[in-house]
């Protein structure tokens, strides 16, 4: 496990906060978009057991960045934490975001799952970036939280919320249908909900484009170890979230 | 015993290291090399103990397998494995390289399936064997046997016949343990792993209600298995291996004050998989610290 | 239930609360009126459980009675009190000027003395008792009872004849718990409480060894008495009131929804005096979300 | 419970913080010397399960200290919070220090168990403080934290270090036993590890007079309701430390 320094850990909405860590350069050199961090306590208490997985939302040279949504105990924890103490970290883990997406393409964030998408961008070649577009969706504006960081990439956004309060009403899954019936998106990456999800792989279904979701279950290890974090696979067996995801082909997965 | 580490014998073995990684909490251990150097393999890790295996590859329990609870974590995995046959073609080669006695824990769904899994293994170079029988996620086999002394006692003259290795029994810390203990000795087994998992539950959501029921593991348990440990070794002359939230050197030591002469990581594994080399070192200075003060 | 609050029955009394302070873990309650407001007991707490009361006072045993394990506290006090007919007079009165359901809990060290202390109650107002058959901490009876069905059957027979009030039960989670729940349905107990705490052990020093020997509470164990609430009222009849690491509304809710009717809250009056009152809030405010999500 | 605001967490040594807590002034009134609180963490974190004990080492205002030696996995906790979190706690808890102790009185201290004493010093008056005497003892140097505080109230003070290194070298009690053959002292209210305490009670025995002793066990409840810290008591039964404690007389206690 390594060190990583709170640098500052801010919230940017009532449930949702930016923690900047600093950690080793030559460590952050190592994470891929799409990877994630486990973060363990750093104070001998033993609650919550497990260290939390996150996904990098940005990272530069030391400078790595979680966008996290506080939901339950370890979360509430972490949103305690302030600027000068430290916390450890096990990472990269899993299987970064597939490499050459064709272009067109579309992410498609729910919520905080929007988390891993910066750092995407901010390894995409800039050229690419005029053909990526990013569809963002929430409950309610307040919860549209970095719009600034992703209007930063010059990439084309647009945005839903379920009760109208910015961009389109309803829900970020009827924006990309719209796209998809335009045939304006060759491949969709999307995180967020299971119910947005499932809806994302109906879409590409419909649509024969590809599309990956990036999954969501408890993880214990994160390595591979304990078999616990299965998501079931279409035809019969499963997936191992943190070995074979988090992120997995639409068209593979049985949810 | 810090200086006799390199002779630490449990039945016909001797290990360089008292620390094992425990079943089920590092996978089938092919990715030992990715968290540790050869040489730390060979220091710090006592054994490797295998995922259950079973006769015929096991696709384990739908999800949710897994849940965390103050201290400690619930899983039903339901032993997902790859099968004996699968396993010994394909992962027990690459461990061997690694120079780490390796014990095969088995699981059969009866005494015959065991008994199968056995005569699969004379056929090969392996020496220890650990007989789950104390899995609380299985509908068939597993902790069944441990309610049951008179099956372990026909399970264990059964394996003892044809298998003359270390023969390691897993007890459950649920049921008649006494008496499961005392046969297991009578049977001529090596050593008792002093635990498996507690039948445990918890609630993940509402509505529409999700619930597991599966094994705690973690320190939760540890206070509860310790008290095991200390009965058991009062009754039973056979080595006991702990298990049961080993996070730290001090809950080593403390299962070494009570009887236990080896330990088992789990759950730390999935917290670091490199725990085991810490909780080896502060082990070991505690030991060398205690046996100075009672000089 | 956040409707017919006011209407909880158990057995043949009703409770205006479901939610009761748990034998041990707040005396002898002569200091309930320090903590909260004589509206807020009638309203939060459902009824006091008196610690474990004996035919003589008992001194308990000597210390170390306490230790932190993860998420776990294990005790032993040994059931120190002032014996049931000191506690009738010092202590009773005052604790009915609150107008609380109080529930005796009764500790014998065997059956008679369990029928003498019945007897002396037969003299008085009290209608409640809960036996505690489940006391890990006491070299006689206690947690003894509860692995002999038999004795368990003779006893609450014997209770049964002679008192007609409220007879509540409470169990250990160790040993042959399904028998002896169905022996106490048979024998016409009102309610079990599910459970009492968990036999454990914590090292406090290795030079000199100190050691505890006690039984096990708090948020540790919850994950392990939920599962015995949810396979027991699966089999059996009787109301079950849940016993075990309840320190939050959620933990109620589970327990309430794996077939629990009342909740004892115990550790949690160790960490905050008052912490049934947020407990109860939280619960009830469960209890309305979930019902709204069931329509 | 009530809440307490972080003002700052200062390692005056290796082991030994100072906390600085902003309370409700109104609570902060109801303190008396000798009494304690209970602090817990407020993340909803399970570990350590129990709130520890503290006693009130300053209090002004709402302005409360903490002077703590870290041992385990509560004070580890307690070591690693900083400025601007917050707290929770209940208190205050225990009797207070005896009223009005026989002059002169000796103050005696083991390590961290001075911290009690600055707060009964704020409260005696003036013109008492000229006939106490604090005799303070440590393992090192480096532990005798807070001198300057102690001296600011212009009692006589004795040092004693067991590695010589500062003040008489040798136990805090060797300094005390010269004083009470002297015959100059005439209540002694000690605080510090159990084996201190023994040789106090001991002392004040052989000299004839009284003792009270700051005594320690862990504590669950602090409230009298488990009856689990008990202090054997001389001539049979045991004390309550959290109820009739901590300060127990020296002659009543069996150790
Ligand atoms: C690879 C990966 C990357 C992630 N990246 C981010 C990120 O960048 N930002 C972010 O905000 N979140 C991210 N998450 C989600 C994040 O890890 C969780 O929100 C976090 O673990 C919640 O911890 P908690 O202790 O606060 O909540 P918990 O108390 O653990 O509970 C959270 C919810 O999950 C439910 N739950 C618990 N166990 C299970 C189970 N076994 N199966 C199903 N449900 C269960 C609980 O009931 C509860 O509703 C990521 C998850 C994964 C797997
Ligand atoms: C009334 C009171 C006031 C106090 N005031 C202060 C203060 O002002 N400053 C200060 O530094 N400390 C004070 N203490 C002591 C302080 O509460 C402890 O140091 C603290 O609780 C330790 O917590 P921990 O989690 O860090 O250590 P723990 O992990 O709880 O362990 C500390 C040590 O105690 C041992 N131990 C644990 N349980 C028991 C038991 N049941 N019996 C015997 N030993 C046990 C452990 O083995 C270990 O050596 C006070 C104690 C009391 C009772
Ligand atoms: C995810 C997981 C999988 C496990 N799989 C097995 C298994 O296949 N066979 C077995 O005998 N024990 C299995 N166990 C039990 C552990 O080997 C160990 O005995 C138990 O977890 C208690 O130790 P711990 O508290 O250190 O984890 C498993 C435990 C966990 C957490
Ligand atoms: C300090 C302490 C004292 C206890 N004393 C008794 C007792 O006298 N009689 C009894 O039946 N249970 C006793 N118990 C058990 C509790 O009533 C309760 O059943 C148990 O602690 C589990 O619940 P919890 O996890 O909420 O504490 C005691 C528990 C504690 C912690
Ligand atoms: S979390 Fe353990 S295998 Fe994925
Ligand atoms: S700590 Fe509970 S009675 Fe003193």
């Amino acid at each position: 496990m390594d060190s990583a320094l709170v640098l500052s850990n801010e919230a940017l909405s009532k449930n949702i906060y930016l923690l900047t860590l600093h950690i080793d350069s030559q460590k952050a050199s190592k994470f891929k978009p799409g990877q994630f961090l486990k973060i363990l306590f750093d104070d001998q208490r033993l609650d919550p057991l497990i260290p939390r997985p996150y996904t990098v939302h940005t990272l530069s040279d030391n400078r790595l960045q979680i966008l996290y949504q506080v939901v339950g105990k370890g979360t509430t924890a972490l949103s305690k934490v302030i600027a000068g103490q430290v916390l450890r970290f096990l990472g990269p883990l899993g299987k970064p975001f597939p490499e050459d997406l064709p272009l067109p393409l579309g992410l498609c964030a729910g919520g905080v799952g929007v988390a891993g998408f910066s750092f995407l961008l901010q390894k995409l070649p800039p050229s690419h970036l005029k053909s990526v577009k990013l569809y963002y969706g929430t409950k309610t504006k307040e919860d549209l939280v970095r719009l600034e960081l992703f209007e930063s990439f010059g990439i084309d956004i647009e945005l839903a919320t379920e009760d109208g309060s910015l961009g389109n009403k309803g829900f970020v899954t009827d924006i990309l249908e719209k796209d998809l019936k335009r045939q304006g998106i060759s491949t969709v990456l999307a995180c967020g909900p299971r119910g947005m999800l499932k809806r994302v792989k109906e879409l590409a279904e419909r649509h024969s484009i590809k599309a990956y979701l990036v999954m969501d279950t408890f993880l214990a290890c994160g390595t591979g170890f304990c078999k616990g974090c299965v998501i079931p696979r279409k035809g019969g067996g499963f997936f191992h979230l943190c070995e074979d995801g988090p992120t997995l082909p639409a068209e593979q997965v049985d949810i | 015993m810090a200086g006799e580490r390199s002779t630490l014998k449990v039945g016909p073995l001797s290990f360089r290291s008292p620390f094992f990684l425990a079943s089920g909490t590092w996978g089938l251990g092919d990715s030992l090399e990715r968290y540790f150097t050869e040489e730390e393999i060979r220091t710090y890790i006592g054994a490797f103990v295998t995922k259950g295996l079973s006769l015929e590859p096991m696709e384990g329990n739908p999800p949710p397998r897994l849940a965390e609870t103050p201290c400690g974590l619930i899983n039903s995995i339901g032993l997902e494995n790859p099968g004996i046959k699968v396993f010994l073609e394909k992962y027990y080669p690459l461990l061997k390289s690694y120079e780490v006695p390796i014990i095969f824990n088995l699981h059969g769904k009866t005494v015959e399936e065991f008994l199968a899994l056995v005569q699969i293994l004379k056929e090969t170079d392996v020496r220890s064997i650990e007989l789950n029988i104390s899995c609380p996620n299985v509908a068939e086999g597993g902790i069944a046997f441990s309610q049951s002394p008179e099956t372990v006692a026909r399970l264990i003259r059964g394996v003892r016949e044809s298998f003359s290795g270390l023969l390691v029994v897993k007890l459950s810390p649920i049921g008649p343990i006494m008496e499961v203990a005392r046969i297991c000795e009578e049977e001529g087994a090596d050593a008792l792993t002093i635990a498996n998992t507690y039948p445990a539950m918890a609630i993940l959501s509402y509505s529409p209600l999700s619930i597991i029921k599966g094994g705690l593991s973690g320190p939760a348990i540890k206070p509860l298995t310790l008290r095991l440990v200390y009965e058991l070794s009062q009754k039973s002359k056979l080595p006991i291996i702990a298990s049961g939230g080993i996070l730290t050197g001090r809950d080593a030591f403390e299962y070494y004050l009570v009887g236990a002469r080896a330990f088992q990581v789990g759950t730390a594994n999935l917290i670091d998989p490199r725990a085991v080399i810490r909780i080896y070192n502060e082990f070991v200075e505690l030991m060398e610290r205690y046996e100075r003060l009672s000089d």
